[in-house]
């Protein structure tokens, strides 16, 4: 282990929060300005990549980590799939909020909605590159 | 098609019957025994039965249809019953009776392999057949004509030897190129007309011009020319003669050839209609096509020294008497025409049977081994005699009541050359036929050593059966249900004399 | 409140992708149950698509607008009865495909064959999708979803050869992709929407900009990617030789739903204003079916490998509904809508036939048919049925689709193409006849006598072999739906 | 409009950027026989098309369409449309993944057959 | 001024695909590749679409050179072109005759950045005058995405599932494969 690789790793496991944190309010405020669900998935990838950089020894490609983020990246899609579904329960289309029973305006539902299913891409692609990535380079060194 | 239409399941259930008995023989042959053989005879039997029936309703002027299902627009897979299909019906399942018992014997006799599949094929075969005079349309008819070739080829293949494999293959590429035109040309009138059906007087008057329907019409006779055997397009028919000698015998003297004949018929008088067929030039064109037919098969027959080769031949230059009837336009020519497939279809049959039983009994196959054999095979040779002399048109035969009309008609169409060709024809016939009956009955044995007639009954009844009928068409030519009689009324119903 | 039978459409879809997201965790979780899952999904999948078809065929196509936005803003679904009727064969045979792989061994490491079932419930949402959006970039979506989820199919092996094949597919797929993108972006940018039947009603006017043409040149060279239109087609016989078995099944399904498109394409967006003197593609299109046809056919018949020769053949039956489709009438789209339907009954048959032969006695090479017509006689009737098909031998459904086919090539005076068509059931028989030669006519050449296939999977093949024989004589059944579908199309869409 | 016409040059100029990239990547993904350095092609076409896009959707003088928090659209403002933008972002990701999957099958190839050249490699299959 | 860098942008990003395309170095052609997305992003921006540009910086200039890098460093640096440097005709014949196509569909566009391109008043300006009060979201193309069109979404997200899963099975039997060497 030489002292750069102390140094880059050192800065990488600075940086995650951050990254986590920029990744939240990418997601969060995808709706006011620039960014989204998927960007911020992309930024929490980053975060993770970096986490593993920054903790060389973590064994990524053992099943526990492995199979959390296959849940992770199923649940996200599954939340969206399925809040679909909720138009139809409602009585609309497939996707179609609108009619949500909910005691808000229609405007404050499309929001909360939108926000779920940004929340859900979020989830669903971090967690799906993630494993993509761990899986390319956890073998073979 | 005149006579009152009615709607009946019996040309179905006719079908059904050889269809049944495949699927039984498909599914028992292998494992009970003796299931191939009765199977095959209850079903050659209940279906013969089921064809008299129908021709008695025919006969009384009905008309038999079961269209259950459309296919194209317009045209529906249609099975219908008319004179002329029940007279094509009643032939094949005749002859399929006597075949049968053949089939037995020789099959038993030389303990063929893979029986199983011969007999399943040749019912097959024959619900094709039937299918083929029972189409009310020309799609329903393709369809049966192909199946019959596709169903005839595991027996041209049956001993599975190179020769025989080479044969299958010829066999299949000649029939299929010509099924692909026929289909061609099918599709070509269905755009035409909108319609397939056959009917008096033809579908096609009016439709186009003279050009397209010339063309429609060489790849018409193309196609079905094919199983016709019509020169250059018969080459598949000597090929074929690998075959077991009772396939030969149904299939390439009966069955596929006359599916061809009646096809043809069929397209001339009920597609083109004969006024159209006439009006376009056709007929002279065909005339002599069939006419160089005739006379190259025969001399090409003369130089033949297989017994099966000879028939083969003399086989084409036959059918083409048909087509030369058609072709010549003359009523008399036609019902001559039409009665010479019943009539060739017997004569043939028998001289193939008895090829058969040569074979079986002392396993020869050349002319030239046969001398002096009638000695011990007195009923062979005696119904090989009726068959060539029929075939000669020897009068009190069934030969020469059929050649006797087809001059007829060249006289009254004023075709000289045509009266010409026919008596040459006969010459011939007689040249290729002669010297074999007069070698076996009057020259020394080639190889000593006598032995006996072990052949079965399954074998000797029906060429005696069929020599019997020979004799029978040509003394009494016009008792009902015989041939010419049918012949007649279907000439009268399509040219309305 | 719309109704419930309204929402068949999107169910058509959503169940398998759904189904698709939980089974790899229920691969994890519960190892036993994912044969189960996939089955019970593929069997509600089959019963919404009955369920749509005879919706569709009595109250004529449905329009569905998800989120409840209609377009141009909103992405529309449309169930009409081309889509309708896809979406039952897709449903259909993959469910009979699903039935056929859990009841034979599985090839495949455990793992694997969770992934496996994933990868085929994803293609199948993607084709259900295909066949019913009628939105062009949301097509684009789909067809990437079905794109990957076919690569990985092809490549799941995970052997040199099956990688190399993947690869090879995912090289040629990523192009057409990109080019049907580019397409759809010089449509979208000459309409300004992305739903096929507004910018059928727009591109009349503007029919002769070359932004519109080349955007549809792009679009159907993308698209003869997906459906391995020659010269296109270079990629199946690697990618068939090479998967797993039931990969080539769903494969074929896969060409049927991009011809769906390349239908819609044609006829949806571009419609009335297209025929033979504003533009010429169709005529290229006939061209490029029956060079196809011919070359393929030859191709297929020097083939040793089994499966390489059925992917030739395939490609060869896509020339035939690529002619179909490019004749602009009413009888060619119906001969190619019935020969997509047969050609997929009588495939799939041969291939699940082969792949039992494979399985069973490691059968791959032509030569090794020698003898198995006596050792395995049910499976090779089932063969032989299919290929029966294939070959178009009187009164079964290959033979009515090209017939239907070759009558819409007279209909309009090309008498080439019906020539063509005809020549090639000449060259099938050819290929095809060879099998049967070895199978029925020689001898078996093998140290041990084979067994025959387990009963499931006869059945299987022979009920694929039935249904190919029985759709020529009751060709009227899927005509009823075919019929109004070419109408409707000619109309424009809906 | 004729083609040499300045006016119609430039007003097209970022087309005709991306149409030269699409023609680059193109030739790399067709000509090259790295198995990666297709995929690289494969990702300049993706970006040109992008470009070519999000031209589309921009509009002279415009700003991104992000309207203010309050208050109605703003009428003086112009802004570009949004419907390329959101199309795209489904297309990037749709690259990321199939470029993803092509990484996967390389790496995999090479651990295979030690060659990432597909001339040799199409000769094994 | 704006046109002015931005052509110059886009004679860079020229020149950086060429030379991405000329370069044997595989890793060099990733670096290239990167600052081509970096670029290209801030072209996106220029163009009014921020959310596009960031996309990109994250993905192009992000993870897809991370990937690239990735999978170079697991098989080799350089190209082994086993033919020579010269310009391939077939290949050639082909990109050219799509540029051909590309170019005539090019010509017959609506000129950049006009306003009544019909893109812009077939749908645009429908998303731009509704979105903000049925959805309560101001950033149109988020409106667009997770609501307008959120099926497309969908489909990305199953785009990336398919994707994540397939690469999983490819390098599960690698491992099994691997336990059988070892054994």
């Amino acid at each position: 282990m030489t002292r750069s690789d102390i140094i880059v790793r050192t800065i990488a496991r600075l940086m995650v929060p951050f990254l986590l944190l920029f990744g939240a309010y990418i997601l969060l405020h995808g709706h006011l300005g620039a960014g989204g669900g998927f960007q911020a998935g992309i930024i929490f990838t980053s975060a993770l990549i970096l986490a593993a950089i920054g903790r060389s020894r973590i064994e990524f490609r053992s099943q526990p980590a492995g199979s959390k983020l296959w849940i992770l990246g199923v649940s996200g899609a599954v939340l969206f799939g399925v809040t679909g579904f909720l138009g139809i329960v409602s009585g609309g289309f497939y996707l179609q909020y609108s009619l949500l029973p909910l005691p808000f305006p229609v405007e404050t539902i499309h929001a909360i909605m939108i926000t779920i299913v940004e929340i859900g891409i979020g989830i669903a692609v971090s967690g799906m590159i993630c494993l993509v990535f761990l899986t390319i380079t956890g073998r073979g060194e | 098609m005149s006579g009152e239409v009615i709607a009946s399941a019996a040309p179905a259930i006719a079908l059904c019957i050889s269809l049944s008995a495949a699927i039984l023989i498909a599914i028992f042959g292998n494992r009970v025994r003796y299931v191939n053989e009765g199977v095959t005879m209850g079903a050659t039997l209940l279906k013969f039965l089921l064809i008299f029936l129908m021709y008695q309703a025919i006969m009384d002027g009905w008309i038999l249809q079961w269209a259950p299902v459309t296919l194209l627009p317009g045209v529906p897979f249609s099975l219908t019953v008319d004179l002329f299909g029940i007279y094509f019906a009643f032939l094949s399942s005749l002859l399929w009776i006597v075949t049968s018992l053949f089939s037995i014997g020789y099959m038993r006799s030389l303990h063929e392999h893979a029986q199983t599949r011969y007999y399943l094929c040749f019912a097959v075969c024959i619900a094709s057949t039937v299918g083929i005079a029972f189409s009310g349309n020309l799609l329903t008819f393709f369809i049966f004509y192909e199946i019959l070739t596709f169903a005839t080829y595991p027996l041209v293949v049956h001993s599975q030897t190179k020769e025989a494999m080479a044969a299958g293959k010829k066999y299949l590429a000649y029939l299929m190129t010509g099924g692909i035109v026929l289909l061609f040309a099918i599709i070509l009138t269905y755009t035409m007309t909108g319609t397939l059906d056959f009917a008096e007087g033809g579908i096609l008057a009016g439709t186009g011009g003279t050009d397209i329907l010339r063309l429609l019409c060489f790849l018409f006779i193309a196609g079905v020319g094919v199983k016709t055997a019509i020169m250059p397009l018969h080459g598949w028919l000597p090929a074929a003669m690998v075959a077991p000698t009772p396939v030969s015998a149904l299939l390439h003297a009966v069955a596929v050839v006359k599916a061809g004949a009646f096809g043809l018929l069929r397209i001339i008088m009920y597609i083109f209609g004969i006024e159209l067929f006439t009006e376009i030039g056709a007929a002279p064109v065909l005339a002599v096509v069939a006419g160089c037919t005739i006379i190259t098969a025969s001399f090409i027959a003369l130089a033949q020294d297989n017994l099966k080769m000879r028939l083969a031949y003399s086989t084409i230059s036959q059918l083409s008497y048909i087509v030369l009837a058609v072709a010549l336009l003359a009523p008399a020519a036609l019902e001559g025409g039409i009665a010479h497939m019943m009539h060739q279809a017997f004569m043939k049959i028998t001289l193939f049977f008895c090829a058969g039983s040569i074979y079986v009994t002392t396993g020869k196959t050349r002319l030239s081994e046969m001398h002096g054999m009638a000695d011990e095979m007195p009923y062979t040779w005696a119904a090989f005699t009726i068959g060539g002399l029929g075939l000669i048109g020897i009068p009190l035969t069934a030969g020469f009541i059929t050649k006797w009309f087809i001059i007829t008609g060249a006289l009254d169409a004023g075709a000289w050359i045509y009266v010409l060709l026919l008596l040459l024809s006969a010459l011939l016939n007689a040249a290729y036929f002669l010297p074999p009956i007069y070698h076996a009955y009057f020259s020394e044995p080639a190889e000593s050593g006598d032995f006996e007639d072990q052949t079965s009954w399954f074998i000797k009844f029906p060429l005696i059966f069929t020599a019997m009928m020979v004799i029978l068409f040509g003394i009494l030519p016009n008792a009902p249900y015989f041939p010419l009689e049918v012949a007649t009324a279907i000439v009268r119903s399509i040219t309305g004399i | 409140m719309i109704p419930v039978t309204d929402h068949l459409p999107i169910l058509v879809v959503m169940i398998p992708v759904i189904t698709a997201y939980i089974t790899p965790l229920v691969g994890i979780l519960l190892k036993r149950t994912v044969k189960g899952i996939a089955v019970v999904a593929l069997s509600v999948n089959l019963a919404c698509s009955l369920l749509l078809a005879h919706y569709v065929l009595i109250n004529g196509p449905i329009s569905y607008h998800l989120s409840g936005v209609p377009p141009p803003l909103g992405i529309e679904f449309v169930a009409d009865h081309l889509g309708a009727v896809l979406s039952l064969l897709i449903s259909a045979i993959t469910l009979i495909a699903i039935i056929y792989l859990s009841a034979t061994i599985p090839e495949l490491g455990k793992k694997k064959t969770s992934i496996f079932y994933t990868l085929i419930l994803l293609a199948v949402g993607g084709m259900q999708g295909i066949v019913l959006t009628n939105d062009l970039f949301n097509l684009f979506v789909l067809i990437e979803i079905l794109a990957i989820a076919m690569y990985g199919l092809v490549a799941i092996r995970g052997d040199g050869k099956s990688l190399l094949a993947g690869y090879k597919y995912l090289l040629i797929g990523s192009a057409g992709s990109a080019l049907i993108l580019i397409g759809t972006g010089f449509l979208f940018i000459s309409t300004g929407t992305l739903n096929m039947t507004l910018m059928g009603d727009i591109l009349p006017d503007i029919i002769n900009s070359w932004t519109v043409l080349g955007g549809f040149a792009l679009l159907i060279a993308g698209l003869s990617t997906k459906i391995g239109l020659f010269p296109l087609h270079i990629w199946m016989p690697d990618a068939y030789a090479h998967a797993p078995s039931i990969t080539p099944v769903i494969s074929t399904l896969a060409l049927k739903a991009g011809l769906v498109a390349l239908i819609r394409l044609i006829y949806v967006i571009f419609g009335p204003s297209l025929s033979a003197e504003t533009v010429p593609l169709p005529s290229v299109l006939s061209l490029l079916g029956a060079v196809a046809i011919i070359i393929c056919s030859i191709v297929a018949l020097q083939q040793a490998d089994i499966r390489r020769m059925l992917a030739y053949s395939t490609g060869a039956n896509i020339g035939c509904i690529v002619l179909g489709i490019s004749f602009a009438t009413s009888a060619g789209l119906e001969g190619a809508m019935l020969h997509m339907i047969t050609h997929t009954v009588s495939k799939v048959c041969l291939f699940i036939a082969a792949d039992a032969m494979l399985i069973q006695a490691g059968i791959r090479r032509i030569e090794d048919f020698r003898g198995l017509a006596d050792e395995m006689p049910y499976t090779m009737a089932g063969f032989s049925l299919g290929a029966i098909s294939i070959i178009g031998i009187p009164l079964s459904g290959g033979f009515m689709s090209k017939i239907y086919v070759a009558n819409a090539a007279i209909g309009i005076g090309l008498l080439i193409y019906a020539g063509v068509i005809l020549f090639w059931t000449l060259l099938t028989a050819l290929y095809f006849f060879r099998i049967f030669r070895f199978a029925y006519f020689e001898p078996s050449h093998r140290e041990h006598r084979l067994h025959e296939t387990p009963w499931p999977s006869i059945l299987i093949i022979l009920i694929l072999g039935g249904a190919s024989i029985l759709l020529g004589f009751f060709v009227e059944v899927p005509m009823e739906m075919i019929r109004p579908a070419a109408g409707i199309l000619l109309g424009g869409g809906i | 409009m004729s083609v040499l016409d300045p006016a119609f040059i430039l007003g097209h100029y970022n087309y005709w950027v991306s149409i030269i990239l699409i023609m680059i990547g193109l030739y790399t993904l067709i000509a090259k026989k790295n198995l990666i350095k297709k995929f690289i092609g494969l990702n300049i076409i993706e970006t040109a098309i992008f470009l070519f896009y999000i031209s589309l959707g921009d509009i002279d003088g415009g700003v991104g369409p992000i309207l203010p928090k309050e208050g109605a659209v703003a009428d003086t403002m112009i802004y570009a449309n949004p419907l390329p933008s959101a199309m795209m972002l489904t297309a990037i990701v749709v690259t990321l993944c199939v470029t993803a999957l092509a990484l996967s099958f390389a790496v995999l190839i090479y651990r295979r057959y030690g060659t990432l050249d597909a001339g040799r490699l199409m000769e094994e299959l | 001024m704006i046109w002015l860098v931005n052509g110059v942008l886009l004679i860079a990003l020229i020149v950086l695909a060429a030379w991405a395309l000329k370069t044997r170095d595989l890793l060099v052609s990733a670096m290239i590749l990167s600052v081509y997305s970096f670029l290209m992003a801030i072209i996106y921006a220029q163009l009014n679409s921020p959310d596009v540009a960031l996309t990109e910086a994250a993905v192009g200039a992000g993870i897809t050179t991370v990937l690239f890098i990735l999978a170079i460093q697991k098989t080799s640096r350089m190209e082994e072109d086993s033919d020579d440097e010269t310009i391939q005709k077939g290949p050639l014949a082909i990109v050219l005759f799509i540029g051909l196509i590309l170019a005539l569909a090019a010509g017959g566009m609506p000129a950049f950045g006009s306003p009544d391109a019909p893109a812009a008043i077939v749908s645009g300006n429908l998303y731009l005058e509704e979105a903000k009060e049925v959805t309560g979201v101001v950033n149109i193309v988020t409106a667009i995405i997770a609501y307008y069109r959120s099926f497309d979404t969908l489909g990305e997200v199953t785009v990336v599932f398919a994707v994540g899963i397939g690469i999983i099975a490819l390098f599960l039997r690698g491992r099994e494969e691997e336990g059988d060497d070892e054994k």
